[in-house]
């Protein structure tokens, strides 16, 4: 059943592509058949058992499923469904469907191959695959294709070809690409290669998971790519390096003395990631990169929970990868749709959309609170747990940069919000309609489960405790968690379901009291009725603050903000090519120039022939 | 038994003489027989390769002759595996290339015919025969129609390109008669397998001196920094198929002539490193070189040369798997860059200086042809599941076998270098708009279904590796056991 | 059932005396802020006439439905904090839900509200509202440095998250935290000037500058659930305080006089300064108050 | 019960007493008056004693004052800014200016006359009213609120048309929200 599923993925994109030049609803229901086939194929018949072994080129492959790949591939093939109902919508009308229909279910289809593999190989090609399908999307626009296109692609390469790297040290240690083989081997390696391995391996998916200084790829591509697919983009794809990092963490690095150094090294990195995405976050104007940045840094929270590694922690990140999923999902989602119906997705431009599209503002509301980490939705259950482990381990410093950058966090958000969906509204965008309800119904769903897991996070800890008992975490780890409690190592609760109820019996009542109180004369007015020294604001007049919109705060971290790590590489980059441009001139063109180097070859190879044979 | 390997140099030979001949009877003859031939020819390769799998090498004595003293032709696994894939490129060659200068008159192509199977019989030469002489020989046919076909075009650049191919290649037919003499002065035998089985008694002086001269001869063509200053131009300068047989035919044989010096005949220890020392030069000279370039071809050719340096790299390890690795290298840029260049003329065909920026656009009207180009820039890179990953992972699993892990970083990040070139023409070729004027030239139905039989190569090897792999493993083998191709040439004496 | 009721019955009283005080404190403050001018100032009593005075207002307009529930989501905040946070110690009608939130709990759902009225307050589309706002946030970032600072070296010493468990552990050593973690307490109170938001502090309301900011475009009812909700605040974050730093309070009067002495800290600085700008705010706050955060740290870890 | 006359009779008492004794005032300085605003509020005379504070938006004022003269081009804004405050709302006149165009009776653009524009509850006389005649206009105001006698908002609705065509006399391009209750 499991290549049966990676099969149907395969001819799904084939002839999903080829049906476009017949029928463009054919097409449509092609693509959605390809997603939803395979997905329910694998959550109907794939379980931790079945296991499909290949030999292809002389190398073993094999393909199966485990608790940990499977909550993964909950996170790839749900996203993924919901994206595809948007898609479907998103894209009506648009150039290319049938190129982004096909790079959509190959992407799909590659994460699902990489959660199958139990082995080097395939998990490397799928892999690959992956970044070539997901770099023909960042490029779909044609937007600035040389510039972001090749620095995701140039990025993407210097992880994967680590992780090459890794994994042809590894063949030549073990004589084998098995995972499992890997996992028993490692703690008896020489010392270097304990330490060469990890770092190869965690270098080829920190590039995935957007860590520090490897992220500078990530607001490009997820701009540039078309919302529908960037919500996969960051919501599954970089899970994909989050889901290496879990292996390399948990698998390997438990094991050997070394593994301490890099927990602490991977879980500061990750801190100081999530400081970086939040501040540059904070900084943009366009939603897109916004949005880009700030997956930059929700996945460095994921990461430190994954670097600190006590259950607790683990949980946390795997709960914060599912939620990350989830919200960030949505909310690219939201911007798409925005942007379908607006033409644009900069705050300066577009404001005042709440009453026109109510309900992407209730989707993308829940996603941010979610994001912001508040509760009662999801995302607070995860930072919850984040810092309970982080105080519960003792990282007392950690703790203060998380809650740095989620507090900061609350600025990006409140500027999406707003710039969107509050402020003025204008006449230019007073024809502005709610999206389809194709676009509108997945965002939604994707938003309840945020609010629901932010209640009930056990109908999700089940699959991550069952997830962290196949890596090795041993028995359950049911003194943590129970459906609607939460609890730390220090024997602390957070009982939700009353707090929910708590919360929602206040709301209602003063909703109720706000209502009905005076009611006949509670009376709307419009956003240009406002009190600005008696003045009536014109038509044209837009008197929403949306330019340097957080500059208090940019001028009081100017000093960080100055540092670019951008810059160095662009830096490094011109100065390579520079170098290659000098290089390139010793092919002079000129005969008698290549003649002399033949004749110093000779007399050089003469003169040292003694050391070189 | 269907033929004989002598086969491989009479027909092609007497083909190219006749062809002139036979364009006296019918013009269309001279378009014709070539492809008659090499469609023989490969269907005798194919069938021997089958034989030699499974019965081993095939030596054929010339002129009854034996060895050591006469010339012998040794179809082995090894030679067999290359001569086929020459031989098959040829003949896609020949088909990109039927209609090639068809409105023109009938000179030119009858030219290009003769000089392309004069090419194709050289080559074949090179990698059958088993003396060193005779393969001096063919190296200077391959060369002379190498220079002809180079100034094809009978401008100013080409005529200057083809004079500096010609100019090395002369230089290197000095240090190639330089080297044999010294040989012949020391074991008096011009036999490989003769040479390789008296080769310990020869002066590690001489030895060496006359190994040098010959990395130096083969390694202009074999396009090894810093002997490769001609190929850039005369890739550039030559016809779009040309450039195609450089890379795909005369190159391949160029680098069998060196892995067989370095393999079978010398016994230096210190050869293999230096061959993964002056391929991974070559290698990074050539990729940062092929970055900065505006033309389209002379990027290719610097590509091409990269590529090379790659695959001697994975000679230099020595191992079976490095050979293997080599071998399955050699396939695949041999299928890929001929699908680059076939495809990339024709992107850039009716431009005056083929430069990169004239791909702008192109992807609108000739969408087949630019796709198959994007398959083959991926495919080249090295990423799954196109042909090109397999080649690239067991050479790294060579290497990595070989504990040569600073070796593998430098392979990979040169890998970048080549994946930022190679994706910054793709991306001009779908994403840009077209700027310049010139009018985008239409595949001819030949063209196209080389190019597609090329791409759907790409695929299937990128799927099913092991439609090869089996070949390539007793190939490898094959020329691993250097005293099994002694005794087996040696022993016709008995 | 009946606990329920009793539950229920608990909530409303103990959110009836956190408004009682918060407002009363209010008054207090103008009060006393009115003596340091050398005036008479308005009787102590004078927010509940203002309260008063906004429920009586008869007619309120608002710009839509965010704007509408803003004051709902903020009433969110202050009166989940006074029912988390335990505001007499082992009183039946006190507990609420002291035993179902901690300390992170409480740092998030603080947070809530303000969020909700921001939104309400974005979509006055007033751009004092949203200057407001904006700085109001990038104050929270300042100010919340310190405070997590002073808390994570609460929860480092003592190995709790629980406020219940911290309140306890002062009553078991008989020793305040205010004295036994003495820089986290400064940390705290460093944070508290800027967390109740008088001068130099009052960037966000800075009523000559922005219009009384977020609040700009309320009016009446709306006023009137803002001005409750940020004395039951008060209320709510000065019991905090007190049940961190000073072991909580076993009756009402003993919470009464506790939590006035906190809250004279920020008032009284307030009266004598002038504003800050934002960024000279926030810097503020990254400045002495963490350098004594990272005492309080260090002081945790080492002792 | 709401409507049972005894009890909404409670109601408006307490109403009217929170009203009188919590005066949120939106001084709008217009002219050379709004000098006397200071003292007024500030130590010497401490109006915030009596309950008296300044208010931010017209969104939370009670009080509209109109400190001095009124010229057509200010009278826009500043029916704008009352028909923006919340019921019930209070007009206090305050200088001659105001009852009568005082010094700039005879000027080509002030307003003579304010409370035919906007219902004023009371004038403050003087130019420039001294502090303790603006507390004594006010005690007159509180008196009024007390006794739920200051209703120039409701006569202002009853009469909006009268108010609406002098105000429209004017202000030649009368470009407004419409003010609908």
């Amino acid at each position: 059943m499991n290549y049966i599923i990676l099969v149907v993925f395969l001819g799904g994109a084939l002839l999903t592509f080829f049906a476009g030049k017949i029928n463009n609803v054919l097409q449509d229901i092609l693509f959605l058949a390809s997603i939803l086939v395979p997905a329910s194929l694998f959550f109907a018949y794939v379980h931790a058992g079945n296991i499909f072994n290949l030999t292809l080129g002389g190398i073993h492959l094999s393909l199966g499923i485990n608790a940990m790949s499977w909550l993964f591939a909950l996170i790839v093939l749900g996203l993924g469904s919901m994206a595809a109902f948007y898609s479907v919508s998103f894209m009506k009308g648009k150039e290319r469907r049938g190129y982004f229909y096909f790079n959509f279910i190959l992407t799909i289809m590659a994460m699902t191959g990489i959660l199958m593999s139990r082995d080097l190989v395939s998990f490397f090609i799928f892999w690959e695959i992956m970044t070539w399908s997901s770099y023909l999307m960042t490029v779909y626009n044609g937007k600035d294709v040389q510039t972001v296109g090749i620095k995701y692609f140039v990025f993407s390469a210097i992880g994967a070809y680590a992780m090459l790297m890794a994994i042809v040290v590894i063949h030549s240690i073990n004589g084998s690409f098995m995972i499992e083989d890997l996992v028993r081997s490692f703690p008896e390696m020489p010392v270097n290669m304990q330490i060469l391995i990890p770092v190869l391996l965690l270098t080829g998916f920190g590039v995935k998971a957007a860590i520090m200084p490897l992220h500078v790829w990530a607001p490009g591509a997820y701009s540039n790519a078309p919302m529908a697919y960037t919500s996969i983009f960051s919501g599954a794809l970089s899970k994909m390096g989050i889901y290496g990092m879990v292996i390399v963490m948990v698998s390997l690095l438990s094991y050997v003395p070394e593994g301490y150094w890099f927990r602490e090294v991977i879980a500061w990195m990750g801190g100081i990631t999530a400081v970086i995405g939040t501040l540059w976050a904070i900084k943009q104007d366009d939603a897109k990169k916004l949005l880009a940045y700030s997956s930059i840094a929700q996945l460095g929270y994921i990461i430190v929970g994954i670097g600190i590694g006590t259950p607790l922690a683990m949980m946390a990140g795997l709960f914060l990868a599912v939620v990350h999923a989830l919200f960030k999902g949505t909310l690219f989602l939201a911007v798409g749709a925005i942007e379908r119906q607006t033409g644009t997705s900069n705050f300066r431009e577009v404001t005042g959309l709440i009453r026109k599209m109510p309900w992407t503002f209730v989707a993308s509301l829940i996603s941010i609170i979610s994001l912001a980490g508040i509760p009662p939705m999801g995302g607070f259950v995860g930072k919850w747990m984040l810092y309970e482990s982080l105080l519960t381990s003792n990282h007392y410093l950690l703790v203060i940069v998380i809650f740095f950058s989620s507090t900061a966090a609350f600025l990006y958000c409140y500027k999406f919000l707003f710039g969107f969906f509050l402020g003025q509204e204008e006449k230019e965008w007073a024809n502005v309609k709610e999206a389809p309800v194709l676009m509108v119904v997945p965002m939604l769903i994707l938003s309840f489960f945020s609010f629901l897991l932010g209640t009930y996070p056990g109908i999700i800890l089940k699959p991550i405790d069952a997830g962290m008992q196949y890596l090795g975490y041993g028995i359950t780890q049911n003194h943590l968690w129970q459906t609607s409690v939460i609890f730390n190592t220090w024997g602390n609760q957070v009982v939700l379901q009353p707090l929910l109820y708590s919360i929602i019996a206040i709301f209602l009542f003063f909703l109720i009291f706000l209502t009905i109180k005076s009611f006949k004369q509670t009376r709307y007015v419009t956003t240009k009725d406002i009190s600005s020294s008696g003045e009536v604001p014109k038509e044209h007049e837009n008197l929403t603050f949306s330019v340097d919109f957080m500059q208090p705060f940019m001028r009081a971290v100017e000093p960080v903000m100055r540092r670019q790590i951008d810059k160095y590489y662009t830096g490094l980059a011109n100065g390579l090519e520079a170098l290659f441009d000098f290089m390139r001139k010793i092919y002079t063109g000129n005969g008698q120039t290549y003649a002399i180097y033949v004749i110093v070859f000779v007399v050089i190879l003469l003169l040292f022939k003694d050391i070189l044979f | 038994m269907v033929g004989t390997p002598v086969l491989f140099i009479v027909i092609p030979l007497l083909a190219a003489f006749l062809i002139p001949l036979l364009g006296m009877l019918w013009k269309e003859l001279v378009r014709i027989v070539p492809g008659l031939v090499l469609a023989y020819m490969l269907v005798l390769s194919v069938n021997l390769l089958n034989h030699v799998l499974i019965y081993g090498p095939i030596v054929e004595v010339i002129a009854g002759w034996r060895p050591p003293l006469g010339i012998n032709l040794v179809f082995s696994a090894f030679s067999g595996f290359l001569v086929t894939l020459v031989v098959f490129m040829g003949l896609l060659i020949w088909v990109y290339s039927y209609r090639f200068k068809r409105n023109v008159d009938f000179e030119p192509a009858k030219k290009y015919f003769l000089l392309l199977m004069m090419l194709i019989t050289g080559s074949v030469g090179i990698i059958l025969t088993g003396d060193i002489f005779n393969m001096f020989v063919f190296i200077e046919i391959t060369g002379i129609s190498g220079y002809a076909l180079t100034a094809f075009y009978t401008g100013r650049d080409s005529a200057e390109a083809s004079f500096k191919y010609l100019m090395l290649g002369s230089i290197a037919s000095t240090f190639l008669l330089l080297a044999i003499m010294i040989i012949y002065s020391q074991v008096g035998t011009l036999n490989m397998a003769d040479i390789a089985s008296k080769m310990h008694t020869i002066k590690p002086v001489y030895k060496i001196i006359s190994f040098i001269f010959f990395i130096t001869a083969i390694g202009i063509e074999a396009e090894i920094f810093p002997l490769n200053g001609w190929a850039p131009d005369a890739y550039t300068e030559a016809p779009g198929p040309v450039g195609a047989a450089f890379a795909g035919i005369v190159v391949k044989a160029s680098v069998y002539a060196i892995v067989r010096y370095v393999y079978t005949i010398f016994d230096l220890s210190g050869a293999y490193d230096f061959l993964i020392l002056i391929g991974l030069i070559t290698l990074i000279m050539a990729e940062t070189a092929a970055i900065r370039q505006e033309r389209l071809k002379r990027m290719l050719a610097y590509s091409s040369i990269g590529q090379m340096g790659l695959v001697m790299v994975a000679f230099g390890m020595g191992t079976e798997e490095g050979v293997f690795a080599a071998l399955f290298m050699i396939l695949n840029h041999a299928i890929i860059k001929s699908l680059l260049f076939f495809s990339g003329s024709y992107l850039v065909y009716n431009s005056k200086h083929k430069y990169i920026k004239e791909v702008n656009g192109m992807s609108k009207y000739l969408p087949i042809t630019s796709l198959l180009f994007a398959l083959g820039a991926f495919a080249i890179v090295g990423l799954p599941p196109f042909a090109g990953f397999w080649s690239k992972l067991s050479m790294l699993t060579a290497a990595a076998d070989s504990n040569m892990l600073f070796i593998i970083a430098l392979v990979l990040i040169v890998s970048v270098v080549e994946l930022v070139y190679y994706l910054r023409v793709v991306n001009r070729i779908y994403f840009f708009n077209k700027e310049e004027k010139t009018e985008p030239k239409k595949p001819t139905f030949n063209a196209l279904i080389v190019m597609i039989t090329l791409g759907a190569l790409i695929l299937v090897i990128g799927f099913y590796p092991d439609a090869i792999t089996g070949i390539l493993h007793k190939a490898s083998a094959d020329l691993m056991d250097k005293g099994q191709y002694i005794h087996d040439v040696l022993s016709l004496n008995k | 059932m009946n606990e329920l009721w009793f539950d229920i019955m608990g909530a409303i009283v103990t959110v009836i005396v956190a408004f009682v005080v918060g407002i009363t404190y209010m008054g207090l403050s103008r009060k006393i802020t009115a003596r340091v001018q050398n005036r008479k100032g308005p009787p102590f009593y004078q927010n509940f006439i203002d309260a008063l005075k906004l429920a009586s207002k008869t007619s309120a307009i608002h710009h839509g439905f965010m704007q509408h529930v803003g004051p709902a989501f903020m009433m969110i905040t202050s009166i989940m904090s006074v029912l988390i946070i335990p505001v007499l110690r082992g009183n039946a009608w006190f507990v609420n839900l002291n035993f179902h939130g901690d300390l992170i709990f409480i740092l998030y759902i603080m947070v809530f509200g303000p969020l909700g009225m921001a939104l309400g307050a974005g979509q006055t589309g007033n751009p004092n509202s949203a200057i407001g706002v904006t700085r109001g946030l990038s104050q929270m970032v300042g100010f919340e440095i310190p405070w997590v600072m002073a808390l994570v070296a609460l929860m480092m010493q003592y190995h709790t998250t629980s406020i219940v468990d911290l309140m306890n552990v002062q009553i078991q050593s008989g020793m305040w935290l205010m004295f036994s973690s003495p820089f986290a307490f400064i940390a705290a109170v460093m944070a508290m000037l800027g967390m109740f938001r008088y001068s130099p502090f009052d960037i966000v309301g800075a009523p000559q500058e922005l219009a009384s900011g977020p609040m700009s475009e309320n009016g009446g009812k709306y006023l009137f659930t803002l001005m409750s909700s940020g004395s039951i605040f008060a209320f709510a974050k000065l019991t905090l305080y007190v049940d961190l730093f000073m072991g909580g309070a076993g009756n009402l009067v003993e919470l009464v006089i506790k939590t006035f002495a906190l809250y004279l800290i920020p008032m009284l600085y307030g009266v004598t300064s002038p504003r800050y700008r934002t960024e000279q705010s926030i810097r503020w706050f990254w400045g002495w108050p963490t350098f004594f955060g990272f005492l309080a740290i260090i002081y945790a870890v080492v002792f | 019960m709401i409507n049972d006359k005894n009890s909404q009779k409670i109601v408006d008492f307490i109403s009217n007493w929170a009203r009188k004794h919590s005066i949120w005032v939106l001084g709008y300085g217009t002219g050379c008056g709004a000098i006397e605003i200071p003292p007024t509020m500030t130590s010497r005379y401490d109006a915030e004693r009596l309950g008296i504070r300044g208010a931010a938006t017209p969104r939370q004022a009670d009080v509209l004052l109109i400190t001095g003269y009124l010229t057509t081009k200010t009278l826009k804004r500043v029916i704008r800014v009352y028909e923006q405050m919340q019921d019930p709302k209070y007009v206090v006149g305050f200088g001659s200016c105001t009852i009568n165009g005082g010094m700039y009776y005879d000027s080509y653009n002030t307003i003579n006359v304010l409370d035919k524009y906007l219902p004023v509850d009371v004038y403050i006389n003087g130019c420039m009213p001294r502090p303790e005649a603006v507390l004594s206009g006010f005690g007159k105001l509180q008196q009024l609120i007390g006794e739920g006698k200051a209703n120039g908002a409701t006569k202002y609705k009853e009469n909006l048309e009268w108010y609406r065509a002098n105000q429209k006399k004017v202000i030649p391009n009368w470009v407004m929200p419409e003010y609908n209750w």
